[in-house]
């Protein structure tokens, strides 16, 4: 056992900061402050995987041949730790860590030169098409249907919870290729053009005032059938495959040490009866006790990381994060609004154009917390409620 | 004791039910939101019509002379549907503070009882929160025929669509309540929208012209009748508060009737089940505690005090509890604009912080 | 709408607290104090009941034609609350709140006489044997079986969580009479002499060193059929009756108010850095949410006793009662713990004959906290779980 | 970094679980709180020859100078079982002291190794709760030959079975470590139980004699001495209680798949499946915050004292959640002393009120 943090790491991480320093344009990291929920904005994240694909970072988790840097699982989470306390904005996040390993692990040739190029270098957004409005948490019953027709496939079906497909040139999408087999076993995973005729988009306002999830109409679209990835019907698999490719992030580990870091900000610059709210006994335990949580987070994620010989199933871990991770979004972001008391009241739109200054009275630290924990609500719905969480620990872990 | 609702409450609840349950449905509420002012002026005729806006005043004042109790039966039904009038603001706040108000104020009053008239409370000032009995800053000073009032106030509720604001201010007897017109020389107002889609203002007060008779209170009297009508505001926060979550009781019960997933009703499934049962417990005993909080309000003030500080800490996590298992029971639906239970969340979260938070309300009690 | 109380009530309330005054030994009242349980000894549960006899108030809740006082609903509350602060202990509950109105509701002329005349001088300790080690949530399961052989019955099982049985004199116990009927229908209410040949008791360490509760083996007993309650059959009937008979019962709520009472003043003698513990933020706080929380729980319980009309099943409310009235003593009772410190734990014997003064170091308000703190873990498991009470209550509020 | 175990930390855990699982049964270990003294003197033996007992004594000392590490993880073994011998307050507290004493003490160190020497903190005094620092009532006086220690101590760990005391107190240089035999002049035990079944004592000590080569520390050395033994002392009760909860899971689990109810396994009980994963997740955080507490243990005081502070409220509270759910996971018969889970409750509440509570700490990771 070894507990300490490798000397070599701290040199690593000094030039990483640096690096992000040097590369991150300020307007870029003021809006990824200021909105400051998971993305910055489409625009800017493009921009900022452009700019890290200059340096071969837009990717550095990749295998090498794909255009990835080797660095090792610390330094990944090294590197991820220093841009998000920077304030970079993630890149996009279907394009490069979920589409992007189903693509060089099952694509051919082509898809991986047509693909991996364009996530690599930032030259569109890349929209998720998993759930539909009759399964939330249920995938294998999707309904969306593809049906061969020569070397076209004719989709139709509906989409939800479609993240910025509005912004977005493509999708990858679950689709049943066929009816008759058992659900798992009927499901292809296909690449989709959304400006293809019979795509409509709906945007769908949110409780936060933002509008980025979307529902996706497909009505007769035409899609060429070599934009399959893999095989016809192991798109069950691949959606797997990527679920379980990234153990940590649902963890969410370095946005809610950011965010925790905000809110000890925010409670050293708020005042209640003329004393900073950080003084105040019942947000010192909040944030005691948050801070624990947190930083119990990161030692768990850390064990993930190096390979903890592990008693339990390993998805059960993974479930333990994303358990933790969620409930620390809503957590932390609650404490941001009950530190900004009445203030925290205050719409701020999200839409650039209805944004209106605030005027004097008006902290701009008190913008976008609100909005950020409303819709740090969804943490326990998306990717697997937290009940469904549960039912994968206590299956996995005790065989209940 | 009785908890039953009286003929004259019953009657009053009938109407509120069948009104609200009529005309504040979900589209219409998202409708009003993008209007200029947010609010349904057409409906707030009828608030006054159904003699809602009278319930508090003193029938020599041309009101009801009803009781917290009544207030607290239509707040109910309000809740339920996150009715966002200004209702607390002019008819429990302001009424109160009109009623007890040293100088007659009979033509507001009427006009308030008619429905034209929206009275806001003027209050905390930039750098304070919920600053109970702090002195002002805001300055009324002797000058011209009478006084003159200057200052900043911050997160006046309801301050877009006001005709008067009711403010406070450090005059030469101490704390003074003051009734300014809205428009009046020397007001100016910046609006903004809250996150439950009411609106609230910013006023910048330079040099407004005060007459004897805008004078409501001066000193302790000034203290008392303001501690006492933010106490009918709060437990009035707190009984739309406990009608939010008995309709989201509703709601998610039906929810879970209705959605399917895995094969089988979602409410099937004994977690859900289980979430459910948390929200009944919730809600029931938020409604015990309004009612305690209710039989408190006319006790000597430091027992009222103490009290109603006590029910809105409760009542408030109460709802938190409630309001966010009902979006976790939408699943996605949850979180977007177009269903209920979003919009009760948001109800709730400014339910919470008026007039005294969590925090707030905990050290009250603590004291 | 009338939230006051009536002013009569107040004069109703001082009759009774000097009238109990007046009454109650204090040696009783100090045990009561110390022990702090549920219960007082059972010697000195049945002194009292005989007390309050001699007044004519220890079953005060019966019909006046059976000994009760004809107090309004809440005149019984103000009582109950004001010998609960008095530290008076209950009567034997078993006799005077569930076997007592079974008797004067169904049973007959001959066990009217026998039964209730005993159970209202307090002449001896009663026993309920309900539940067995293969049904704990689950009554309609019983298997002890009673065989009908002329003039008596041949029971044979065995019965636990018996409280007091090593105690008592007398029994109520349901038993399977008929093993060919649906479950419930099979079972019948039988009184049992527990000297009987063929009843072996046996006492149940406790977490917290106490050893009320008991297993009752039953082999071959001999009961008289005589000493069966109404019809037979009907047994599961009239443990419902007598379960729906006490709806504010498990509330708990002059157990939850009087500990509550007694961790503020705890509060207020602990030190800790000097200062009492009352004023420590964390403390104050904590004490203040549960004072929010026993206050609701109190006008609960007024709703139900002034019948309340009520939109939903009065079942659920009741349930409502017990999942709050339990987590309180656990609440309240790990709070005097918290507040005891180290000091909660130091072991203090239950049996009279092991108790040993523990010193002037140690002030007697430490003796007995974490023992009540350690059996309060029953509360939400005895008289139906805490699960069970949320599945009451999603199925009869909701249809769920 | 590497979270997975050495070979020797292997070898040591696999010797402790197969000593601990073959010894202490629940049988066992309720028949020894029926002895005198109420440790198993065999066992501790065992201990000795097992090498547990030098873990942390230096090489130089006849010890085997491991690392918090290996004290985790055997703590670990006995935390799954409710061993209660007195192996913190011998192995790491007075370990850790005497290690670092200003005059040797090389006789009684080889004796502790050798399971003869059992060595209790005597630090509390009345009227106080978890004093980490505040000035000593108990005196260190100068007298006689060298010196004369009274004073009174409450609350001194496994006093009873203890050969020595480490007695605190105020000293002509500050605070004082002194070293004083059991039995010796002036000193007066009464002893009693804990809940968990081990054992305490309070101390008075009358004129003790004391001399320099029974000083272990004095002034900022001893503070600094003492504070680390504390910290080492407390990660060490956090592992235990890391090691119960595991435990627990494993009872819980077992149980939850043979209990019948409602005619099923009450394993299929969803909600029952969800308190099983609540329990699994707090588990789980609570062994990667004893990592983080390791893992600062060799930094600066004010960083190490932080950390075990934050590890502490959070590993206790985990605790908690888990014991109390495994006791309502077996409904009637988890508040009896025939099952496993009624001991573990128990052990877990004085793990958690061992130098200092859930409060201490909070105040301390606060600060």
């Amino acid at each position: 056992m070894d507990l300490a943090i490798d000397r070599e790491l701290d040199d690593f991480r000094a030039m990483v900061r640096e690096a992000i320093a040097e590369m991150l344009p300020p307007r870029i990291a003021e809006l990824q402050k200021a909105h400051g929920g998971i993305n910055s904005g489409h625009a800017e994240t493009l921009e900022w995987t452009r700019i890290l694909n200059e340096r071969g970072w837009s990717v550095p988790h990749w295998p090498a041949e794909y255009g990835g840097t080797g660095w090792s699982p610390m330094q990944l989470y090294v590197f991820n730790d220093e841009a998000s306390k920077a304030w970079a904005p993630d890149t996009c996040w279907g394009a490069t860590h979920m589409c992007g390993p189903v693509i060089y692990t099952f694509g051919s040739d082509a898809q991986k030169e047509t693909f991996l190029t364009a996530f690599r270098e930032g030259r569109y957004f890349l929209a998720q098409g998993f759930s539909e409005p009759g399964n939330g948490s249920d995938l294998a019953r999707l309904r969306t249907a593809a049906r061969r027709e020569g070397d076209r496939y004719i989709v139709n079906g509906q989409k939800i919870w479609t993240g910025g497909a509005f912004a977005s040139e493509w999708g990858f999408f679950l689709v049943r290729t066929n009816p008759d087999v058992k659900p798992q076993a009927g499901i292809s995973f296909l690449m989709i053009k959304l400006d293809s005729p019979g795509v409509t988009i709906r945007r769908i306002p949110q409780i936060n005032g933002d509008a980025d999830l979307c529902e996706v109409f497909l009505d007769n679209v035409e899609v060429p059938a070599e934009n399959l990835i893999g095989e016809e019907g192991m798109g069950w698999t691949y959606a797997k495959f990527l679920l379980d490719h990234e153990r940590t992030t649902s963890s969410f580990i370095f946005y809610n040490k950011r965010e925790l870091a905000r809110a000890k900000a925010l409670a050293a610059a708020e005042l209640i009866d003329g004393k900073p709210a950080a003084e105040h006994p019942e947000f010192r335990s909040r944030i005691t006790r948050l801070e624990a949580e947190v930083t119990a987070l990161e030692w768990s994620v850390l064990r993930e990381l190096a390979n903890e010989e592990f008693k339990y199933d390993r998805t059960a871990a993974a479930s333990t994060l994303k358990v933790v991770g969620s409930r620390l979004q809503q957590a932390v972001t609650e404490l941001q609004v009950d530190l900004l008391g009445p203030r925290a009241l205050r719409f701020h739109a999200f839409e650039p154009e209805d944004r209106v200054d605030a005027g004097p009275l008006w902290p701009t630290h008190a913008e976008g917390r609100t909005a950020n924990a409303l819709i740090a609500r969804a943490s326990t719905i998306y990717g697997g409620t937290l009940q469904v969480q549960k039912g994968i620990i206590s299956k996995l872990a005790f065989g209940l | 004791m009785d908890f039953n609702l009286s003929d004259l409450q019953r009657m009053l609840l009938d109407s509120a039910e069948r009104f609200i349950g009529d005309h504040y449905s979900l589209e219409h509420r998202r409708a009003l939101r993008d209007t200029a002012d947010g609010i349904d002026h057409s409906a707030w005729q009828t608030f006054a019509e159904l003699g809602w806006l009278a319930i508090l005043v003193p029938e020599e004042l041309g009101g009801l002379g009803g009781a917290m109790t009544d207030v607290a039966v239509l707040a109910g039904a309000l809740g339920n549907r996150c009715v966002r009038e200004p209702f607390t603001g002019t008819a429990v706040l302001a009424a109160t503070i009109l009623a007890g108000a040293q100088s007659a104020q009979d033509a507001v009053v009427e006009s308030l009882v008619a429905g034209q008239a929206r009275i806001a409370l003027a209050h905390d000032e930039p750098g304070e929160r919920y600053a109970d009995s702090a002195p002002r800053h805001s300055a009324l000073v002797a000058g011209g025929p009478g006084f003159v009032l200057s200052g900043q106030k911050m997160m006046v509720l309801d301050g877009p669509t006001a005709t008067h604001f009711i403010v406070t201010a450090q005059g030469p007897e101490g704390l003074t309540l003051v009734l300014v017109e809205d428009g009046a020389d020397g007001v100016a107002r910046s609006d903004y929208a809250l996150y439950d889609d009411s609106r609230a203002s910013d006023l910048t007060l330079s040099g407004v012209t005060v007459g004897a008779g805008q004078i409501l209170a001066t000193g302790e009297a000034a203290q008392a009748l303001l501690s006492l009508a933010l106490d009918r505001a709060r437990v009035t926060l707190a009984a739309q508060s406990v009608g939010s979550m008995e309709a989201e009781l509703e709601i998610c019960s039906a929810y879970l009737k209705e959605r399917q997933q895995f094969g089988h009703p979602i409410g099937k499934f004994q977690a859900l089940q289980h979430i459910m049962a948390d929200m009944f417990v919730a809600t029931h005993q938020a409604r015990s505690m309004l009612y305690f909080a209710l039989s408190r309000l006319e006790q000597p003030a430091s027992v009222r005090e103490r009290a109603v500080a006590l029910a809105r800490v409760h009542i408030a996590e109460a709802a938190q509890l409630v309001s966010r298992q009902s979006i976790q029971l939408h699943g996605g639906y949850g979180v977007t604009d177009e269903y209920e239970v979003s919009h009760h969340y948001r109800r709730q979260l400014v339910l919470e912080k008026q007039f005294g938070d969590i925090g707030f309300s905990l050290a009250r009690a603590s004291a």
